[in-house]
C-alpha cells in the first residue's frame, strides 16, 4: 500500500499519470453539467414560493459546496505535506487555493444575484451564507498572499501549510459565530435549500450538477497540480529530458 | 554508523542552485569539523542545516545513532550555537543577556565572573550590549558557550571581527574544549591551525 | 564533560524566563508599549466626534467601536513582536535550546500580552464612559475584552510568527489575521451590545471562554512551527 | 422560448448567473492552461540555454 502511494506521488509518473486522467474527469463532467442543466433550467417546475429564481441554486449550491471542499483539499493536503514532508501533497494545497477562491467568489456573486430578487437588496446581512462566504474568501486570499509573499518555494508550502491549518480549526467557528449572530438580527426567515422536501424533477438535476462541477474542479485541480508538480521539479533530469525530447512536438 | 554524530548524504537546494548534494561526514568526541569555502559557497547554510535551522531537501543527521529529527531536545541540549548574528538583547546588560541564556541551556556550572575574566569583559559586564563593539559582542557570545554544558560547538565564521589576541583566544577555547572531549564544528574561511584530529569539507 | 545525564533546563523556567526578559525589555522601551494604548484611546474618542453628539447613536455603537479599536490596536502591537529576535539573532537561540520552542513562544506571548492586552483592558471603562456606558455593561465590557485580548495576542502571534522576515509583513498580517479574529469581534462586541439592552450574557462569555481555552492549547505549537520556517 | 428567457420576470438574474458561472469556469481553464504553458515555457528556455550540464 505505502509502496503504491509512493509510486504514484513520484513526480514523473503523477506528471504523466494526470495527463491521462484529466479527460476521465472533465468529460464526465460535462455530460453531469448539460444533464443538469437541462434538467433544472426545463424540466423541474418553478419553486411554489421563488418561482423561477430559485434555478439559481443549480449553480449557486454546487460553488458554495466546492468552496468549502477546496479549502479542506487544501488544509487536508497541507497537513500531509507538513508532517510526512510529501511533496506532491504541498503542490496539491497550492494548486487548490486559487481555485477554492474562484469558485468562493462564485458562490457570493450568485448568492447575491439570488438575493435580489428574493430580498431586495444585493448584500442581505441578516443572511449567514454570504457572510460565511466572504471570510472565507478572505482567508483565500490570505494564504494566496502569504505564498506569494515568500520567494522560496519549499519555506512557502509550510508556512502556509501552518496557516491553512490554522484556518481550518477556525472555519467552523467562524461559521458558527455568524450563525449565532445573525440569530439575533431581525432578518428575513433563513432560506431552505434543497432538504429531504425537494421534489424528485428538482433535485436529481441539483446532484447531477454537484457530481459535475466536483468532476470539473477535480479537472481544473489536476491540471494545475501538474504544473506545480513540473514548477517544483524544474532542477530534476526527468523534466529536463522530458522538455528536449517533447521540444518539437508539444507546446 | 558508530560515530557520535553522522550525516547521511546531505543535499540542499537554495532557490536554483544545488549548494551541496550527497554529503556526509562523521564526527566524534574531540575531533573538529572544519567547513571551508569562499563566501557564498554555502557553508553558513550547511552549518545551519547542521544545528537544524534550515531544512534539508534530503538526508539523515543522527546523534547517538538516532535521527535528530525525532529527537530534537536532546540534540539541541548538547548544542551551542555561534552564529554571525550574536542573539543579545542591546537594551540588556551583559550579564542580564548572560542570566537569560543561561534558563535556555544546560549550565557548566562555571563562575560567571571567572568565565567574563578569563574572556576580559569582566569590567563591561555592567554596560548594555549595544555600547560594545562588534569584537567585545563575539567575546559575549564565546561567554555563551563557556557557560553552557553542551558538548557540540557549532561556529558560523567564529574568528571575523576579533583582533589577533581575540583570534588565538579562541583557538585556545576551542582546543580546551575538544582536549576535554568536546566536539566542534565551525565555518571559516580563515586557516585554521590546531593540533587535534581535523576533517575538513571544502564547499564550491 | 562532568555529568552524562541527559538533564534538561525546565519548560517553565525557560518561559518563565521569556516572558521575564521581555518585560523587563517593554520596561525599557515604554514607546513599544503606549502607542497601542493610545491609537486605541485616539480611535474611541474620535469616532464620536465622526458620529456627532446624540446620546442614543453613542451607546448603539459603543460597543462595536470600542472592540474594533481594540483588535485593530493589538494588530498594531503585534507587528514587532518577534521582529528584534529575528533581527538580532536571538530567535535563532532559541530554535537552538532544549526548552520546547512552544514553551518559549509562550512566553512570549504572556509579556506581549501583559504589555498589549492588559493595558487596553484596564483603560477600557474610560473609553466606555465617553460612549456613557453604564457600569454594569462596562464589567461585562471588560470581562470580554480580557477573555478576548488573551486570544488576539495567541492568534496574532501565528500571524506574526508567519510573516516575520518578509518585506510586506505588516500588511499581510492583517490579511492574515482579521479574517481568523472575526468570531472574537462578533462574539466580543455582540456579548456587550446585549448586555446594554439588559438581555443574558452568559452565552457569548462562555464562548469567548472555551475559545481562549483552545487557542491557548493549540497556538503555541503552531507559533513555534511557523517560527522555525520563518528564520529559515 | 420566451417563456424559458424570461424565467418568470426573473430572467435577467438567473441567465446572468449562470453565464457568470460558465465565465469563471472558463477563466479557470484558461488560467490553469496559461500558467502550465509558462512554466514550461521558462523550462524550455532555461535547458536550451544550459545545454545538458545545466
Amino acid at each position: 500500500m505505502w509502496k503504491f502511494i509512493h509510486k504514484l506521488a513520484s513526480p514523473p509518473h503523477f506528471y504523466g499519470l494526470a495527463a491521462k486522467i484529466i479527460p476521465w474527469f472533465f468529460l464526465p463532467g460535462l455530460i453531469l453539467i448539460i444533464y443538469g442543466l437541462y434538467g433544472g433550467l426545463l424540466l423541474a417546475p418553478p419553486d411554489y414560493q421563488q418561482g423561477d429564481a430559485f434555478r439559481i441554486i443549480y449553480v449557486h449550491v454546487p460553488s458554495a459546496y466546492l468552496s468549502l471542499m477546496a479549502y479542506s483539499i487544501m488544509a487536508i493536503s497541507a497537513g500531509i505535506g507538513l508532517i510526512w514532508r510529501l511533496k506532491l501533497a504541498h503542490a496539491v494545497a497550492a494548486a487548490a487555493a486559487p481555485i477554492g477562491a474562484w469558485f468562493t467568489f462564485l458562490a457570493l456573486a450568485t448568492g447575491s444575484l439570488w438575493g435580489r430578487p428574493m430580498w431586495g437588496t444585493w448584500w442581505e446581512r441578516g443572511d449567514p451564507r454570504l457572510t460565511s462566504e466572504l471570510v472565507m474568501l478572505f482567508l483565500y486570499f490570505g494564504y494566496m498572499a502569504l505564498r506569494g509573499a515568500i520567494d522560496d518555494t519549499a519555506k512557502a508550502d509550510r508556512a502556509s501549510a501552518v496557516l491553512a491549518l490554522v484556518g481550518a480549526v477556525n472555519v467552523p467557528i467562524i461559521h458558527f459565530s455568524v450563525e449565532w449572530w445573525s440569530s439575533l438580527h431581525q432578518g428575513p426567515t433563513l432560506m431552505k435549500k434543497g432538504g429531504p422536501a425537494m421534489d424528485a424533477a428538482m433535485l436529481y438535476p441539483l446532484l447531477a450538477m454537484i457530481l459535475g462541477f466536483t468532476l470539473i474542479f477535480g479537472a481544473l485541480l489536476l491540471r494545475r497540480v501538474r504544473t506545480e508538480v513540473l514548477y517544483r521539479e524544474r532542477r530534476t533530469r526527468w523534466v529536463r529530458h522530458l522538455v528536449l525530447s517533447s521540444a518539437v512536438e508539444k507546446k | 554508523m558508530t560515530a557520535k554524530l553522522t550525516a547521511d548524504s546531505l543535499t540542499l537546494f537554495r532557490g536554483e542552485r544545488c549548494l551541496f548534494e550527497n554529503l556526509s561526514f562523521a564526527l566524534n568526541p574531540g575531533e573538529l569539523l572544519l567547513l571551508e569555502g569562499c563566501n557564498g559557497s554555502g557553508k553558513t547554510s550547511l552549518i545551519r542545516a547542521i544545528a537544524g535551522l534550515i531544512e534539508l531537501e534530503s538526508g539523515e543527521i543522527y546523534w547517538d545513532e538516532q535521527p535528530v529529527r525525532r529527537q530534537r531536545q536532546v540534540f539541541n541540549n548538547e548544542l551551542v550555537w555561534m552564529a554571525h548574528r550574536v542573539g543579545f538583547k542591546a537594551d540588556l546588560s551583559l550579564v542580564e543577556n548572560l542570566r537569560f541564556e543561561s534558563a535556555l541551556r544546560r549550565d557548566s556550572r562555571h563562575d560567571l565572573d571567572d568565565i567574563l575574566t578569563r574572556l576580559n569583559i569582566n569590567r563591561l559586564k555592567r554596560l548594555p550590549v549595544r555600547s560594545l563593539s562588534a569584537g567585545q559582542q563575539r567575546r559575549v557570545a564565546l561567554a555563551r558557550m563557556l557557560m553552557s554544558a553542551a558538548t557540540l560547538w557549532m561556529m558560523d565564521e567564529p574568528v571575523t571581527n576579533l583582533d589577533r589576541e581575540g583570534r588565538s583566544l579562541v583557538m585556545t577555547l576551542v582546543s580546551e574544549h575538544l582536549a576535554r572531549g568536546g566536539m566542534v564544528i565551525m565555518a571559516a574561511h580563515q586557516d585554521i591551525q590546531i593540533d587535534f584530529p581535523v576533517h575538513t569539507i571544502q564547499l564550491q | 564533560m562532568t555529568d552524562n545525564q541527559p538533564e534538561m533546563p525546565g519548560l517553565g523556567r525557560g518561559m518563565m524566563a521569556v516572558a521575564k526578559r521581555d518585560l523587563f525589555l517593554a520596561w525599557k522601551r515604554p514607546g513599544d508599549v503606549l502607542n497601542p494604548l493610545f491609537f486605541f484611546a485616539m480611535v474611541a474618542t474620535l469616532f464620536p466626534l465622526a458620529v456627532g453628539p446624540s446620546a442614543e447613536q453613542l451607546e448603539f455603537s459603543g460597543p462595536g467601536v470600542l472592540w474594533v479599536a481594540a483588535l485593530l490596536a493589538m494588530l498594531l502591537s503585534l507587528n514587532s513582536l518577534f521582529v528584534s529576535d529575528f533581527e538580532d539573532g536571538s530567535l535563532e537561540q532559541m530554535l537552538v535550546s532544549p526548552v520546547p520552542l512552544a514553551a518559549l513562544s509562550l512566553g512570549k506571548t504572556i509579556a506581549h500580552w501583559l504589555t498589549s492586552g492588559l493595558p487596553l483592558v484596564i483603560v477600557a471603562p474610560i473609553l466606555g464612559m465617553t460612549f456613557r456606558m453604564p457600569a454594569s455593561v462596562m464589567g461585562v465590557l471588560m470581562l470580554t475584552l480580557l477573555l478576548g485580548t488573551i486570544s488576539l495576542s495567541l492568534l496574532g502571534s501565528i500571524g506574526a510568527a508567519l510573516t516575520v522576515g518578509l518585506h510586506r509583513g505588516t500588511a499581510l498580517l492583517s490579511l492574515l489575521i482579521l479574517p481568523l479574529a472575526m468570531p472574537l469581534l462578533i462574539f466580543g462586541a455582540r456579548t456587550v451590545s446585549l448586555a446594554a439592552a439588559g438581555d443574558v450574557v452568559a452565552g457569548g462569555l462562555y464562548f469567548l471562554a472555551a475559545y481562549a481555552v483552545l487557542i491557548v492549547s493549540l497556538a503555541p505549537f503552531a507559533i513555534a512551527a511557523a517560527l522555525r520556517i520563518s528564520n529559515e | 422560448m420566451m417563456e424559458l428567457l424570461s424565467m418568470g420576470g426573473y430572467g435577467a438574474y438567473v441567465w446572468s448567473c449562470f453565464a457568470l458561472t460558465a465565465i469563471v469556469i472558463a477563466i479557470c481553464e484558461w488560467r490553469a492552461r496559461a500558467r502550465h504553458r509558462q512554466v514550461y515555457r521558462d523550462i524550455e528556455v532555461r535547458v536550451k540555454a544550459l545545454g545538458d550540464n545545466g
